[in-house]
């Protein structure tokens, strides 16, 4: 077993350890997705069906929707997944600095995505008057987008954990490093991307950008100081890590959950958004 | 060789670390007492835990059944008010089916799984160890409720009271305004985390972990209908789950998924609730048709009859199992096409069944048949799963299902494939099984006195149901009028249900019995064909001393004939274990079980989110919010800490007899 | 151990970097994303136009699931252990939408649901 | 004799003297033929409409095709059970049997069989499906339509196609009744199942199978009676506290005392005044002793009323004799003070509400609340009384005679009632005919 990683080069698509050759993590990440889609199923049959039998005074979806805010949305959350795909590939390939750029890209890219959603529906409910509860089209789409986010949201979370491992030192330790380190990246998501970026779209869509920095002036603060402290932690890190190829598993199981919510988000984009303007 | 053992030696993932572990408390070592238990990764404890949870919440759903049968016992009978009533086969049907059935069978899972494929655990045991704490979780809120008969501050509103498929909008906060409801809705919701987290493990470990040469046509039936199962779970529970959402976001956020003044249609539970509820009743018998295939060859002598197209038939009846849901909708209305539909491919439900019967009968065809206790329950089972599915080919003709549906029809059908099936196979299994666990006999003569006892007190109980709902007696009503025509057929069930009850008694006060006078055995006490007989009883932590190749489908009976070749190779696989480090076992671990306990001050708390907190009448929060992010948190830290202390291990070296030399301490 | 072990070596050392590949896909995704988004534009007749979104979609969700996600290169088992869940989770979609479809099933709301509550209200 | 088998004839023999002694002891309590008895008063077996004869005969059917079944496979397997037990200790460990491992021949012949005995159930099931679905396309111009609406817990019906001229040319409005619903024999009947609050089912075992009413949802259901007839219904889908006694009765008549009946129907509520009655003298009155009080156990129906129920119901609707037009008088008015009106309609009297059931007949009803009482002074009398102990948690107690205060259920005080008040009402109620 240890012989294995010691020869330094791994067969990243078979363990020889199990009987299938499929690595257990590997396996569970694929049973797991198969099980995903009948949440999904679930919840797109649901807004489907009331879409196809809507009650009077249900919202009119083309009236709330904006087509282009998504499109871009699609886009980037597309691009989010070439980041997590070339991830694992720099890790198989044992470039621990790539799969660090990579990684934080592809969360990066993750919370553009969910400060876009975070715009969309703060847009949908105070602009367009369409709320969780006064309309069935609200519930179904805000319930079946909402549950979307979440799993981003899970997985850039996720994505988090496996970027503070790629700093754990070799000689062990360093519980509090990671923890800090983790906390910073949770607060550099959370607080700067998610009121940035529905801020800056509320600035595109013509708000003053007085107003907006006046607004959201301490959590850009916090976002700002996390991210400084991240990049500090980041660099003054420069011991030996013990993450390498051998956790190429590791990444790739999170890239398997990414990448799924990218295809159920395909799945979402045609059904929920495209569909409605025909 | 060496590539095929160190293929099997190995657990769960990770290569060993030589890194100090990130972690702030020490892992828990301790193999016995509260600590050890708590903490236990070990699949044997882990199905034991299962096991006890499960036999007492048989007992207290069985209790409730018994009080349901002594109010039916006369015509408007006043022994339990229609309140009560209700909430007592809401949660009867509750706790039997999630409380009962289904965790007697993860606990079976969790005890022979790793060993018939020749595995030293699971492939996540602390996964495995989380799974058994979330359900134990779910059970806590699901009865909840019950608290506040016994104690009035505790404002719950009693247990649910809608029933076990809780139809909407019977369950929005209009009708059922009480917090049982919530906690209902919260608990289900946790049991299913539990089984998709359990089932997913199962999956792998049935998949990955299987010892050399066992091939997917070489598992034994049981493992294979647990794969099934377990298949069912992580396809089925995802529906249910999104709908108790729904529930959730109406009762608490004013959504309108099943309120209709919102342009909600209540008929969409019923099909998200059956597209779990139908698979549901398959992941209830597909695992005891298992441990029918495992008793009946070992009792007749013989393999059994048509592996292949038993296996087969297992995986066609799981896949068209998803098929046939609105065959308990037949009366709503669905429209001609959907019904015939639907009826149609309910019928074709009996033909992978009636394999599976063909080929038992084959099994026992020229076999040398003992009828010990298990052997008996096996049988019994045979006859009486006949029994129920044919009534439900019954319910399959759409238009006479119209008259049974919601009737003690229903309720004759799903207690004979519950009871006489599931049931019964459970305790042949129990029964068969004892042994091996406990390593003491149970015995026979009381064993069969309870067979005797449950197998006719169960027909005097359930076969007179079917006569009641032609006769057009409905299901889930407290209490009917003695004009009816209904007096002595429900006399005579209430009676057949206690004469059920002495029996259900008698059976497990033997089992009691038995752990700690029982005769002991060693390994192999009937004669039987599977791995698990081949090791010590009750089986040492790391069950096998040398991880064995498997060259036939009874594994063990093969060895039991080709005893030299066996010993031979058994003692090269230890020398080579042993040259790659040893016996390598997980670690103990405590946050799986925090993270439980944070998942039930979260959910507990959530239920009840926006009501004040009162100690002894004293308000001391405005709300249960702070409490429930603790929860919440809890959880989350418990999962980080869990991700960084890295599953480790040890290992075990043994002697040149087969024995473990004091276990190195060699965590790492 | 060894011969295995040499075995997996070779073949993970040669093979080929996929950082290109992948921003190809990445480029192709992107592009049927916008001719998606065009389409729905265009006045061409409705159901060319659905049946043009469900295909690109679909070629959307194998491209990521086949080379993003490496099916392409892994163990059969693990894709047909997806497309279980997948062809499921369709199926029942499928059905659902039929059953809600049918004529039976048309919801009584807009004039049926008024009738009793403006009565209620007259209490 | 192995010991084995020696353990096993003992746990037998124990087993059965317990389960004889036991046996006997239930055997006393009641007689067989009784507990498999199938002629109740809602059998789906003894039948009394055609939709109910097809779901039967389809039913026959099945009950056929897995006895055959039963007995073939049960005879296999019992054969092979007795056949080839082990007969000795010896045989127990004897070299076992060729390992025989299938034959697909067989398996193959069983599954053909199999599927060929499904197709006889499968093709009566799908001609079923379409004739239980709606009414015959021949007969749908004879098809009388009703709307049936579920409460928690009585039934509404409503007659859409007759309706009743309001005074002052206010409007039409179809006629409404409740609880017993009242049809021609040898029509078919076309219901339209609704729902105010949760799902409900509309289920007359001897008429039809049940179709569930389900909020939101246009459901309906056909069927018809051959003869006529009294026939009792249920609610079938679980729909709350008193779910269990959310009962029904379909009343069938000849087409010309059904018509008949709807004239009556129709006319305002009546009231009695001294002229009135005067007026009535020779006109036979009900007399019919259960009136009074019954006698026997049940609550739905006493002895007397069982033994000839469309009778029974025939004579609820004569006028009572010895009617006291003071006493109805005072009900009426209590009827109005004590806020009944509210969830009442009496039409033509002051009764406006419809929340409850409507009451313009009640006294020609044969039973109250629902089908749970047979509609007897006494039963009258307790039911105003305590409704809750008949029913409990039904709505006339809960949000009439008791008022949600602060999250507590307190008695509302203007719905305090003695004795004498109650009579009044009772007198009242039951001279509404
Ligand atoms: C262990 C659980 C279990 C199992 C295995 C089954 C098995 C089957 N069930 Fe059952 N069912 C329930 C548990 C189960 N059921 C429960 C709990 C409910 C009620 C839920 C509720 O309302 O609360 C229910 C309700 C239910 C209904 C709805 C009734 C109603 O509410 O109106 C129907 C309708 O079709 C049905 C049908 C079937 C059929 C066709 C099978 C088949 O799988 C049976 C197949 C078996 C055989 C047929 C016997 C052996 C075969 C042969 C000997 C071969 C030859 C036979 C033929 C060719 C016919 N079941
Ligand atoms: C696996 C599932 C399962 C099992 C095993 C049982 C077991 C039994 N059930 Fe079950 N039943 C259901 C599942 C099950 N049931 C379901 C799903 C429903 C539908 C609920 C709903 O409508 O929502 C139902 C409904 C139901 C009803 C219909 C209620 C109604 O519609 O009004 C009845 C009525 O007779 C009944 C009776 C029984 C009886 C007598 C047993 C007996 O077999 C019980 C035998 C066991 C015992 C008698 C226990 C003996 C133990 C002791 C005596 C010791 C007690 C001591 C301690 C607790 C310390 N059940
Ligand atoms: C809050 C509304 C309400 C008030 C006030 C009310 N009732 Fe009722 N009543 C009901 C409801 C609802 C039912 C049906 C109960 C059931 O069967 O579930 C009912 C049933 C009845 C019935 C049986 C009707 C039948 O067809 O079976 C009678 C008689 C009756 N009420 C009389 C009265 C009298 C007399 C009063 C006044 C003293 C009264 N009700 C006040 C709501 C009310
Ligand atoms: Cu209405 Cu049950
Ligand atoms: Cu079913």
């Amino acid at each position: 077993m240890s012989s294995h990683a010691a020869t330094g080069s791994i067969d990243h698509h078979h363990d020889s350890t199990t009987s299938t050759g499929i690595p257990n993590k590997k396996l569970l990440w694929w049973a797991f997705l198969a099980s995903d889609c009948m949440f999904f199923g679930t919840l797109i049959s649901t807004h489907l069906v009331y879409r196809l039998n809507p009650p009077p005074g249900n919202a009119v979806p083309t009236q709330v929707f904006n087509i282009e805010l998504t499109s871009f949305s699609t886009f980037i959350l597309l691009m989010s997944s070439l980041l997590m795909a070339l991830a694992v590939n720099a890790i198989q390939k044992g470039n621990v600095r790539s799969t660090r750029t990579m990684l934080l890209g592809t969360m990066f890219f993750g919370c553009i995505f969910l400060g876009g959603q975070v715009f969309e529906f703060t847009h949908f409910v105070h602009d367009k008057h369409m709320t969780l509860s006064n309309s069935i089209f609200g519930s179904t789409f805000y319930t079946l987008t909402g549950t979307h986010g979440t799993h981003v949201a899970i997985g850039v979370l996720l994505l988090g954990m496996m970027y503070v491992r790629t700093f754990k030192p070799a000689a062990g330790g360093g519980l509090l490093a990671n923890f800090l380190h983790l906390l910073a990246i949770c607060i550099a998501a959370a607080v700067a991307f998610i009121v940035l970026v529905p801020g800056l779209l509320e600035v595109i869509e013509g708000e003053a950008l007085g107003t907006f920095l006046s607004h959201s002036a301490v959590p850009l603060l916090v976002g700002a100081a996390a991210c400084a402290a991240l990049i500090w932690f980041g660099r003054s890190s420069t011991a030996a890590v013990e993450f390498g190829e051998k956790n190429a598993i590791d990444v790739e199981a999170i890239g398997l959950y990414w990448h799924f919510v990218d295809i159920v988000w395909i799945i979402i984009f045609t059904a929920v958004y495209l569909l409605e303007y025909l | 060789m060496a590539d095929a053992l160190a293929k099997s030696g190995f657990i769960g993932n990770q290569a060993a670390h030589p890194a100090k572990p990130m972690t702030i408390f020490k892992r828990p070592t301790a193999k016995t007492g509260l600590v050890g238990w708590l903490t236990t990764v070990d699949h044997k404890k882990i199905g034991m835990l299962y096991g006890g949870f499960a036999i007492c919440f048989f007992l207290i759903g069985g209790l409730e059944a018994l009080m349901i049968r002594t109010q039916l016992i006369v015509p408007n009978n006043h022994f339990v008010s229609a309140r009560l009533y209700n909430e007592l086969f809401t949660m009867h049907g509750t706790t039997m089916i999630f409380l009962a059935v289904m965790p007697l069978n993860a606990a079976f899972f969790n005890l022979l799984i790793p060993i018939q494929i020749g595995a030293r655990d699971v492939a996540f045991p602390r996964l495995n160890s989380f799974s058994l704490w979330v359900w134990v979780v779910g059970a806590i809120l699901l009865n909840v409720g019950w608290l506040s008969h016994f104690v009035p501050s505790w404002k719950f509103g009693g247990a649910p009271a809608m029933g076990w498929f809780g139809y909407a909008p019977l369950t929005s906060k209009q009708f059922t305004p009480e917090l049982a409801t919530d906690f209902w809705v919260l608990g289900l919701q946790v049991l299913g985390v539990s089984s998709i987290v359990a089932s997913l493990n199962f999956i792998v470990t049935i998949i990955n972990l299987r010892a050399p040469g066992l091939t997917m046509m070489r598992l034994p039936v049981f493992t294979w209908m647990s794969l099934v199962t377990s298949f069912l779970l992580i396809l089925a529970l995802p529906a249910i789950a999104i709908a108790l959402i729904f529930v959730m976001f109406d009762r608490n956020f004013g959504t309108n998924f099943f309120e209709v003044s919102g342009g909600g249609q209540p008929i969409l539970w019923q099909h998200l609730f059956w597209v779990f509820g139908h698979p549901e009743v398959y992941i209830l018998i597909l695992p005891p048709m298992g441990y029918v295939s495992e008793i009946l060859p070992t009792f007749s002598r013989k393999p059994l009859f048509g592996y292949p197209i038993v296996v087969f038939s297992g995986v066609a009846i799981g896949f068209i199992g998803f098929g046939v849901w609105s065959h308990h909708m037949f009366t709503t209305g669905l429209g001609t096409v959907a019904t015939a539909a639907f009826s149609l491919a309910t019928m074709a439900i009996a033909v992978p069944t009636g394999v599976k019967i063909f080929n038992w009968i084959g099994t026992l065809w020229g076999g040398r048949i003992v009828t010990r206790v298990p052997m008996m329950f096996a049988l019994g089972f045979i006859w009486m799963f006949m029994m129920g599915g044919l009534s439900g080919i019954m319910h399959s003709a759409a238009p006479a299902d119209a008259q049974q549906q919601d009737s003690y029809f229903v309720i004759a059908h799903f207690h004979y494939v519950l009871i006489g099936g599931a049931t019964f196979a459970l305790l042949a299994a129990i029964h068969f099984w004892f042994p091996k666990f406990f390593g003491r006999m149970v015995p026979e003569f009381w064993g069969k006195v309870s067979f005797w006892l449950i197998f006719v007190g169960f027909n005097c109980t359930f076969f007179p149901m079917h006569f009641l709902g032609l006769n057009g007696m409905p299901r889930r009503t407290w209490t009917y009028d003695s004009n009816m025509g209904w007096n002595e057929g429900n006399l005579f069930a209430s009676c057949g249900a206690y004469l059920l009850g002495i029996g259900i008694f008698t059976y497990f006060a033997v089992l009691v019995y038995s752990f700690f006078k029982g005769k002991l055995c060693g390994n192999d006490p009937w004669d039987a064909r599977t791995l698990e007989w081949s090791i010590p009883s009750p089986p040492p932590e790391y069950n096998f001393t040398a991880i064995p190749t498997v060259h036939a489908r009874d594994a063990w009976w093969y060895e039991k004939t080709h005893q030299e070749e066996i010993a031979k190779e058994k003692a090269e696989h230890i020398k080579a274990e042993e040259a790659h480090g040893g016996i390598h076992m997980p670690d103990q671990s405590w946050f799986p079980f925090i993270a439980a306990s944070g998942l039930l001050i979260g959910a507990y708390n959530f239920a009840q989110l926006r009501l004040p907190v009162t100690i002894l009448g004293n308000q001391v929060l405005a709300t249960h919010v702070p409490l429930a992010i603790t929860g919440v948190c809890i959880l989350l830290g418990a999962c980080y800490f869990w991700a960084l202390e890295g599953p480790a291990g040890y290992h075990i070296h043994l002697d040149a007899n087969g024995n473990p030399i004091e276990s190195e301490a060699s965590h790492h | 151990m060894s011969a295995p072990a040499a075995l997996a070596s070779d073949h993970g050392s040669t093979e080929p970097s996929k950082f290109h590949f992948y921003i190809q896909i990445a480029m192709i995704l992107a592009v049927i994303t916008g001719v998606e988004v065009v389409l729905v534009y265009l006045p061409i007749v409705k159901w060319f136009v659905v049946t043009a979104l469900v295909l690109l979609s679909t070629v959307k969700f194998m491209f990521v699931i086949f080379f993003f996600m490496h099916l392409r290169w892994d163990k059969v088992f693990c894709t047909i252990l997806f497309f279980i869940g997948l062809v499921l989770a369709g199926g029942t979609m499928w059905a659902l939408l039929h059953l809600f479809g049918a004529e039976a099933s048309k919801p009584l709301s807009a004039a049926a649901l008024e009738v009793p509550m403006a009565r209620v209200a007259t209490v | 004799m192995t010991r084995t088998r020696l353990v096993h004839q003992k746990a037998t023999r124990f087993a059965t003297a317990l389960l004889a002694g036991l046996g006997l002891a239930l055997l006393t309590g009641c007689s067989l033929a009784d507990v498999f008895s199938l002629n109740g008063k809602q059998s789906t077996v003894n039948v009394a409409g055609p939709v109910a004869q097809s779901q039967q005969d389809l039913f026959m059917v099945t009950v056929w095709v897995t006895t055959f079944i039963f007995v073939v496979v049960g005879a296999v397997l019992a054969y092979a059970q007795i056949k080839f037990r082990a007969k000795s200790e010896a045989d127990e460990h004897a070299v076992p049997p060729a390992e025989a491992h299938g034959n697909p021949l067989v398996e193959i012949g069983l599954i053909a069989a199999s599927v060929l005995l499904l197709v006889i159930i499968a093709v009566p099931t799908i001609r079923g499906i379409w004739y239980t679905h709606d009414v015959p396309e021949d007969e749908k111009g004879n098809a009388i339509e009703i709307t049936a609406t579920g409460y928690q817990w009585w039934f509404k019906f409503e007659y859409p196609t007759e309706t009743i001229k309001l005074p002052n040319n206010a409007g039409e409005i179809p006629l409404v009744t409740g609880n017993e619903l009242v049809i021609p024999a040898g029509f078919p009947i076309r219901v339209q199942l609704r729902t105010t609050d949760v799902i409900h089912s509309f289920w007359v075992p001897k008429l039809a199978g049940k179709v569930d009413m389900i909020p939101n949802r246009g459901n309906f259901i056909w069927f018809k009676a051959d003869k006529p007839g009294y026939y009792y219904g249920q609610c079938a889908e679980y729909c709350g506290d008193s779910h269990a006694i959310m009962r029904f009765r379909v009343i069938a008549l000849s087409p010309v005392a059904y018509s008949k009946w709807l004239e009556n129907q129709k006319q305002p509520a009546r009231s009695v005044t001294a002229e009135s009655l005067a007026a009535e003298a020779g006109v036979a009155h009900a007399e019919f002793a259960s009136l009074k009080t019954g006698t026997g156990s049940a609550l739905s129906g006493s002895v007397e009323f069982d033994a000839d129920p469309l009778g029974a119901w025939q004579t609820a609707q004569n006028h009572e004799a010895g009617e006291d037009p003071a006493l109805i008088a005072k009900g009426r008015q209590l009827f109005q003070d004590k806020t009944c009106i509210s969830c009442h309609a009496v039409r033509g009297h002051e009764g406006i509400g419809i929340t409850g059931p409507d009451l313009t007949r009640v006294g020609a009803r044969s039973t109250i609340a629902a089908g749970v009482l047979e509609n007897t002074h006494q039963h009258m009398h307790d039911w105003i009384k305590d409704s809750n102990h008949f029913k409990p948690g039904n709505k006339m107690w809960f949000g009439g005679f008791n008022l949600l205060e602060e999250g507590e259920w307190k008695p509302n005080p203007k719905m305090k009632l003695d004795d004498q008040e109650i009579d009044a009402l009772v007198a009242y109620l039951h001279s509404l005919k």
